[in-house]
């Protein structure tokens, strides 16, 4: 493996800073992940250059930045193995992906009694919206169980399947837990039931590689953000079948084909789902992020992931007043835990002083955190820029804090 | 002619050219010339979408050849639709299929064309390639 | 007048440059403005160093960048004087601002039969998403009709009130034409009547002081990236009374207080309409953009480009093929025209070509070129950084053109 | 003591930790202390939003003070919040609302904790502050 972690630490000017005096330890990358300085001086060059609105503009400006933001819509397309550009839609980030998602098909499919499968370990973005649109359309969300690991149980999931069932939206990895879900299996499944499947994309196209084609979801969707772009960028991709079908969730201009004040004809795809002047240089820097990845190779990061996560888990393992979640076969990314009779809050407070970034709370997912009996936990989410040194200094800090609260 | 040499004509013709505004002049010459359409398809049915104006597209095929007649309402648009037809136009429909329009690039149409330009041009292209397959397939189902 | 156009152009990047050979003259700021050099900067130290998360996180660097984010909101709050942090709402423009309003404001709000009024010469954000609402709610869209000048007609428009309309929503500065709109007059008549009023103000906002208290509107909005920021960031200011009122718009993390499968609860003002990661780095970005625009000082601004204004119509005047549109007493930005019968895009095309982005085409705003019997016009759209000498560069491209063309 | 005598008395303690780890211990020391509210007020209605830890909050009158009880399942908040309650609990209602809580900047709490925290610490403040209002204006309509 040509994989030389030191190199890639010195690609991301924020790895390279103190906190509290003390090397910055970054692992709070489910939230969101820093950027390489190719990503950074993409957003300069763009404001510096040719910035400018895109579409329909004859001037050279608009020219440049219009090609510029397509190839990026290129360049997804190819990462996703998506069939064509019309099933690449810009959005704001995954929650407006979903949003986007459950409002336009939901509102265009489901009638009253219909029924929506989500798990048990979603994150608030994949329940919420759900929520909302079964509630305005009569409809009814059903929760695949999961076991004490976050391992999603699919013989329920079968007995949840009805011909009420209109749509399945479950993430790939769990952002609360780690675990990743059989989705390949789910998808199945409900193709054998002619139901579409949704995935929310966010933790997984961080952590594998994602074929669209070859997963044969319906959607997908994840924010760049999160995936080492600028933020206030999101993917969605659909199948045009059914991107087709569904009608424009916001509206403005782009969009439009034609506008009088009595009727308005749409665009085509993508462009019917995009309305609005878009996040230009944020695409554009999300390009960067993307050719980024595909140089230093996705399957070269998942396996020196997988490694440091072995390591920190062997580790962690050691120190028996840890509880650690989501014990399941397979997991990345993410290790989730607490240390006994004391509040992830204290801890994380703690840790912070070390200089070391993790997060600590619900994960935007409550209902899971509900399952385990906790109000949270600490959550130490890695990238392939953290270090097993890293780690170690993980250790102690989680030694301080069994010190002084035990 | 074949659409090869008919394409050689046009990268010889622009090859004299030194500078854009030569170019462009050529292209508002080409912009004033017929063949212009019938008045009857200027109708939303043979309106080419993806350009900032409006372009009409209709064909027809005698002997054994599409014939192409277009109009659009900016002149600079109508010259390279006009272009277009005369290396496209009274030629087979399997010829027309089977050309990739090297000319296109070769003049610089496409690096001085805008992308939402060259989104017409791609897509005027589009719709000559999409006749030619109709009248392609209605003479295979006539044999 | 402490003035200097020639620093300010130095302040950005972008106006540096040559476009085939020649000096770029960017008279497309309507569409997007350039960025001072302080915003790309902006984002740059906010990529190589505080970038994370905002919100409930507890490490420090989160807190950094929720300080920052939350410090913008009281920078946005202080610059159009709204009474609280709790009535600036983050999107990410004003076409989202604007769907915002329509969907969250109309779903509750509208019954059948119920009236909103736009008017003639809106932008197509400040159509379409009303007029899917209505459509939706069995609701009716009115227009307040236009002279040939873009001067709506205050008389037609106390004509079309009634005790069915629920809401105004007009712009501030038509995009299209430039007209400056009677929005205190319309607000005063509206509020007689005790009818809300939404002011789109995406060109507003540039070319005017803006104080909410002060206009009185109920809601007003517009975009980061016309105003100097970064792009992917919209501000939606919403009278309080209001907000409460209104159900939540986009749901996920974030916005929310707690989630079961069965229930969930909202968090408060500003948030309820906030969910997703925001745009962090975009929003610290236009809190620079914001802080640059206090520093040259918007008085200032005004009367440079009011006076840079009347110079390029006086210019454009004694042309005697041009038709120039928007022949307003109040007229602000942007200077719509047409060469007598050459269509827009031969005349953009050429123009372009001598380094000069103007815009051409429609501009968003299909009603009011149908009203104009046009299909399009060339549009200037300046900036405080614009200078004469460009507009005469304007005069020379426009001359050429005549003489291809005519 | 007056508020502005505990707050003295606060600063002066804080001042004597070199650095953050001592100041923590300290408020864990806090946090471990009386007074604990009655379980009974563990209630929603009791809660403080805005920290990410639970914290209630309870109080009363007598004599003519405020006292404030509070509970939280995070050592920490707890410290701070008993501090807050060191310094405000046992004065009257007029005295609460007055003061400004310099020493919360002081002692580097604000400094040292999250927005996320501050926020809470502010949402209590302005919860006891709250109290007080509504025992000082039922005094003045007993009068
Ligand atoms: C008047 C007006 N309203 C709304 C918009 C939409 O703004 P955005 O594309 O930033 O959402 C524009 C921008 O073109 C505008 O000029
Ligand atoms: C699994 C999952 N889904 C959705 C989201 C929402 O992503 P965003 O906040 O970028 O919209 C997140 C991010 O926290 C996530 O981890």
């Amino acid at each position: 493996m040509n994989f030389d972690v030191e190199k890639i630490r010195k690609d991301f000017p924020a790895l390279n800073q103190e906190v509290y005096g003390k090397p910055l330890v970054y692992f709070d990358n489910a939230a969101t992940s820093q950027k390489p300085r190719v990503v950074i001086d993409t957003l300069v060059s763009y404001y510096s250059g040719i910035n400018s609105n895109v579409h329909r503009g004859v001037h050279y400006l608009s020219q440049q930045a219009t090609e510029a933001f397509e190839q990026t819509r290129d360049l997804i397309r190819d990462y996703i193995h998506a069939k064509s550009n019309s099933e690449i839609i810009i959005t704001k980030g995954a929650t407006d992906s979903i949003n986007l998602v459950a409002n336009s098909f939901g509102r265009h499919f489901f009638k009253p009694g219909d029924e929506v499968i989500i798990s048990a370990t979603e994150h608030h973005a994949n329940i919420v919206p759900w929520q909302v649109i079964c509630k305005d359309t009569g409809s009814k969300l059903k929760v695949i169980p999961t076991d004490e690991n976050g391992n999603l149980n699919l013989d329920s999931f079968k007995g949840l399947i009805s011909h009420k069932t209109k749509i399945i939206s479950v993430g790939h990895i769990s952002n609360a837990l780690g675990v990743v879900n059989p989705i390949r299996e789910i998808i199945r499944i409900a193709h054998q039931n002619n139901i579409p499947v949704m995935i929310d994309g966010a933790q997984g196209i961080v952590h594998r590689e994602v074929d669209v084609q070859e997963l044969d979801c319906d959607f997908y969707c994840f924010s760049s953000h999160k995936f080492y772009g600028p933020m206030g960028v999101g993917i969605l991709y659909g199948r045009e079948k059914f991107l087709e079908q569904m009608p424009p969730y916001q509206t403005g201009g782009e969009m439009i084909k034609s506008v009088t004040f009595e009727n308005t004809t749409f665009n085509e795809l993508p462009f019917k789902f995009e309305t609005g002047t878009p996040n230009v240089a944020g695409v554009i820097g999300f390009g960067a992020a993307l050719e980024y990845i595909k140089k230093i190779g996705m399957p070269d990061i998942i396996s020196y992931e997988d490694d440091l996560l072995k390591y920190a888990l062997k580790k962690l393992n050691n120190l028996d007043y840890l509880q650690i979640y989501g014990n399941s076969q397979e997991r990345a990314g993410v290790i989730s835990f607490n240390l006994k009779d004391i509040h992830p809050y204290d801890a994380g407070t703690i840790i912070d002083k070390f200089g070391i970034a993790v997060r600590t709370g619900n994960h935007c997912a409550q209902p899971v955190m509900d399952f385990l009996g906790t109000t949270g936990t600490i959550r130490a989410s890695m990238a392939f820029y953290n270090t097993r040194e890293e780690v170690d200094r993980l250790l102690v800090a989680i030694e301080k804090v069994k010190e002084m609260f035990g | 002619m074949t659409i090869t040499e008919k394409e050689h004509q046009v990268i010889e013709e622009f090859s004299l050219f030194d500078d854009w505004m030569d170019k462009y002049n050529y292209l508002i010459e080409m912009g004033k010339t017929t063949p212009i359409i019938d008045e009857k398809f200027k109708t939303e049915q043979y309106l080419i979408s993806g350009c900032q104006s409006r372009v009409w597209l209709s064909a027809e095929m005698a002997d054994g050849k599409v014939i192409f007649k277009a109009d659009s309402d900016a002149v600079i648009t109508k010259g390279i639709v006009n272009l277009l037809i005369r290396v496209l136009s009274n030629q087979t429909p399997e010829d027309i299929l089977a050309t990739d329009m090297e000319f296109v690039d070769k003049i610089g149409l496409k690096e001085h064309l805008s992308p939402t330009r060259s989104n017409g041009l791609t897509s005027m292209i589009k719709q000559m390639k999409l006749y030619a397959l109709v009248y392609k397939t209605k003479k295979e189902q006539q044999n």
